[in-house]
């Protein structure tokens, strides 16, 4: 099956359609809005119920030496792709060092949703893929951090750590809860999952669209008030990164011999950008660079961009090299 | 009934140095403050709401502190540091009080 | 089967006693009350659940004429029924032009909850109905406030419309999120259906009664705060015009040739006052008119009679006139 | 079966391992945090769950003698406890007489947490319980507070009843949507059931284990708070009074001849204390009464003893005493 | 703009008070006030906020009335009532109202 | 610390004008302006909490403007033109501001 068949297919899913009509609303100054505290229970129920399913899957498949080296690689990608994005993004747009370093610093780190989203492509195609995924996931979402932190005081001096930034960063409640159900998904096996299942697996598809109609909504409202903030450069640099990433990503798969499935969520993981803790992170560490042009990139570019056209792009690229 | 002269200062600041603020002002030894949410604004770095981010974090909010005027430099001398590098405002008022044995 | 035995099945269903139970926690004053946060996130859901499965039925069905000439019958409803209440209610009550006008406005617009109550009481049944109607519901909720405004003008040249208001109006978050879920579920039909049942189909019954307690509660304090703002003759219009309502809206259902379960649909439509929309919009356009009673109307008088007795009448009328 | 493999079996479900998640987030102070709103609309979804279904298990089963001799002793338990906590409290521990009545007023009524995670224990293994329990539970909920205040006003002449409140406790909302949720499931039955429960039957465990999270992490923000204000005395009584109370429950329902399931929910009854609606209530009565105190022991020790330790014991005594 | 004299006072109180409170400013007959949220606070009882309980009813509220200056002794003897032996905060302050005919 | 005189002015209107009220503020050249949820409240058309209408809608918030004393009136004039057919108040009393560059 070619891309653009595969891209048609995922493009008229729910979840997708959803997405798109969160961005319609925002778009067309719509006052549909998702209430704060739903959108973050229903983020805390996504969490839970990836981590959860992710944990009695290994405890179905068992701990092998892949799962280690997996984490590993993870946390290289994570720590790694900051620099090479730095390079890029100063190569490409106007960005002041600051404003670069900080950009880079989401496309090291990960969109969880994005991750759920190429689980669910995998899914419905019956793809299988590696529970403990979600636990690298969890592994790649600080370490960019550090890199863009890294990048700034190299470069003028500026953004130390603040005291407690790096417990806060840790310890941020949606790796807390990612790993915790994981590990409680992990203990509690299949016998767990029966007695919740009607909760975690059911409806998950479900409010995973109601996610993205808030999802949408927000970043059509970013892009409505971030244009103009973009040159053609960072534009074009939140298209390119993610290609970039998905291909360090599979590059990385390979080495570890993992299956389709699983190198495809490397690729993906790779290629997102956070939108979530990561900016939390710059404004403590960096107030002076612009929230703006990093969540309109995420956010308003790399994440659509993702959603519709880079899935089905990363899953024929790792057709074609793993098989499958 | 009896009042009291007291000072109004209100701190609006991002949720994300909350703690750092009220540690401060703990530090500064004020004996209490009060904290309103923001819902949305607008400021030199354009306008926002609380329902603008997937984390919804980057919200702001209101410290309200109500204290003896000799003790007010401190506060502000506390406070300024955790403010200095990020937006937000500080307003002082003049206000009295009721049961100032309460601070 | 009679009224009277409808009536008493449709009485003792948890979706109408969660109502009741709504009405008498408000009456005797306890602090029961659902969060804004969590209403809101279930209108949401509703909007989005009975949109979708709109969509999906049309997709199986196809649209023929019928859809095109039932949803100006829709529009026409809307923008008349407000021109006879206005007239019956200056007829029946006290009310000054401005205060009947603002309420004349919510009758010929719709209440969504009622309409969900009928499509229930629909399929358990085993009556089908047409998956348009919802688009019908959509078309319906705006004409009746510009025939408000216009009878405002008209008698006293306030009320003119606020600059956005209309856009406001036609892009208002229930419709927009109801016409588009209804398009997903028409884009992405049985397929997109069976991947998220589990959220838009098992629990949405549940939801309702959660949901019906809540507007229980609203209902009650209002007729709690409202008692001695309506005189007789404006309690009596509150059950007279559902009544004539429905037979407007059966008159148009037997033109239109619609069957049975649709026209009940269109029946309740326009029987059904709105609580929100129409609220909303006359806060701006019309601030001077009293909200006490154009909402203690609408949501204390003519929601509860509607659930409770008006849709077994309908049921009734139109099994008798049309058959089935 | 033994003690020990009972709880380390009731250790290692989701619903346990939920908690102490969220006791562990607290403790290493991730700001993992449920929305107010969404932990409310839990906690009126469990309400909700649990007392239609409590409902519709008494309508197939019949009202009998049992039930109302049943409720009385509940009502004379949660009367009786207090002042038995009351001495205990006040020899074990230094505190205030004041203090003390509080705490005992927590301890006379009931936790439906905890009444809710032993009934998933006995459905787990199949041991049957009467639906009206749930009737049993809210009545306990309110004869404590009496006793705390006669305690305070033989005392010292403090705690007067203030006007108001004790409509406010009766007819809080919880207590009125158990009763109320209790009622419609009655009348609507096996009926009702059919239609809501996708919602109320199935996600059910799931939902607590979220809800369970949530009042983990306040659990354990409130030790962290809590610690230095209670003494080795009145942390012991946070063990040795459940312990004492489940004897008083299980000897009651003896006396009854309550089959096994149904003792053990008498026992949890009276073994369990509580931290809404008793706080609530003292807050407004003994504003002086120090809030640490009793929500410490009643929400940081006794819960979580009770959630994993003490239940398995009661269930063990209760078998040992009934058999089953 | 023609502006008039006023004063406000802010009533920082529990939330299981607030009906009390409101049932005695009314009784004071004060034509209006305000209530505002307040998401977390500290003071002689220690911190909170308005996640550190289950049943989350213990957060506190702000009472805002802006009155007449002569209103402002029996609105004062009325909130002092009900707050006397709860934990809360009462300030007073000046301030103008435009449209004074409103209240 | 060095502070700078400045105008609070606080307009309590309802949400559904929220937007127009901020165009106008906009339009007066107000360099900022913070949003406060207000949960309940009473006045001449009767006592209501959030919590209170099904669409939610009608609750009404706080517009706070810390700004120059002389751009006081530019902003009370437009300002006005959006309350003057609605329920709401409008104060205005004196602060000082921190960091007065910022406005
Ligand atoms: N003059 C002002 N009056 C009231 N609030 C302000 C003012 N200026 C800034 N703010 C608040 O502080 C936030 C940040 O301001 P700024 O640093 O100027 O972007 C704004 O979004 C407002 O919530
Ligand atoms: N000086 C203060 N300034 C502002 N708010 C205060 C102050 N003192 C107390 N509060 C508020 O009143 C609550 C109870 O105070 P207290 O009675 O001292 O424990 C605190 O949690 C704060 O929300
Ligand atoms: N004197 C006042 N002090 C504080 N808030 C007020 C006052 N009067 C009115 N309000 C607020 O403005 C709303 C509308 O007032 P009104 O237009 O008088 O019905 C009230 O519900 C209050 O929230
Ligand atoms: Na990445
Ligand atoms: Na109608
Ligand atoms: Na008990």
């Amino acid at each position: 099956m070619d891309v653009f068949s595969l891209a048609a297919e995922t493009l008229v899913t729910p979840i997708v359609l959803s997405f798109v009509l969160g961005l319609f609303a925002a778009l067309v100054r719509s006052d549909l809005s998702i209430p704060e505290a739903v959108a973050k229970g229903m983020s805390l129920y996504l969490l839970f119920a990836i981590g959860f399913k992710g944990g009695v899957s290994l405890a179905d498949h068992g701990i092998d030496l892949t799962l280690g080296l997996t984490l590993l690689t993870g946390i290289i990608l994570s720590a790694a792709i900051p620099l090479i994005a730095y390079v890029i993004l100063r190569a490409l747009s106007g960005l002041s060092a600051l404003d670069a370093a900080a950009v880079a610093g989401h496309y090291g780190s990960i969109s969880i949703v994005t991750f759920v989203a190429a689980s669910s492509v995998l899914e419905s195609r019956g793809i299988p893929y590696d529970g403990y995924m979600v636990a690298v996931a969890a592994a790649m979402e600080a370490p960019a951090i550090l890199s863009a932190l890294w990048l700034v005081t190299r470069s003028k001096g500026g953004g130390k750590m603040e005291p407690g930034l790096w417990r806060e960063i840790m310890l941020n409640g949606s790796i807390v809860l990612l790993i915790g159900a994981f590990l409680i998904g992990m203990i509690t096996g299949e016998e767990g999952l029966k007695e919740i299942a009607p909760l975690v697996i059911a409806p998950f598809k479900g409010v995973l669209c109601l996610f993205l109609l808030d999802m949408g909504i927000i970043a059509g409202r970013g892009l409505r008030k971030g244009r103009g903030v973009l040159d053609a450069g960072a534009l074009a640099f939140g298209i390119i990164m993610p290609l970039l990433g998905s291909l360090l990503g599979l590059g990385a798969a390979v080495l570890l011999g993992l299956p389709l499935g699983s190198a495809l969520l490397l690729m993906v993981l790779s290629a997102s950008a956070s939108y979530i803790a990561v900016p939390a992170a710059m404004r403590v560490a960096l107030p002076e660079a612009n929230p703006s042009i990093y969540l309109t990139l995420s956010l308003g570019v790399t994440f659509p961009f993702n959603l519709v056209i880079g899935i089905p792009i990363y899953l024929a690229l790792a057709s074609a090299v793993i098989g499958g | 009934m009896q009042t009291h002269k007291a000072k109004r200062v209100v701190i609006t600041i991002e949720k994300i140095m909350l703690s750092r603020l009220t540690d401060a002002i703990e530090k500064a030894d004020v004996s209490g403050y009060s904290i309103l949410p923001v819902f949305g604004g607008s400021g030199r770095s354009g306008p926002w709401t609380r329902e603008d981010n997937i984390g919804r974090g980057d919200g702001m909010v209101q410290v309200i502190c109500i204290i003896k005027p000799e003790r007010l430099d401190t506060l502000l001398d506390s406070a300024f540091e955790v403010v200095d590098r990020h937006i937000g405002v500080v307003t002082i008022s003049d206000c009295e009080v009721l049961r100032a044995e309460r601070f």
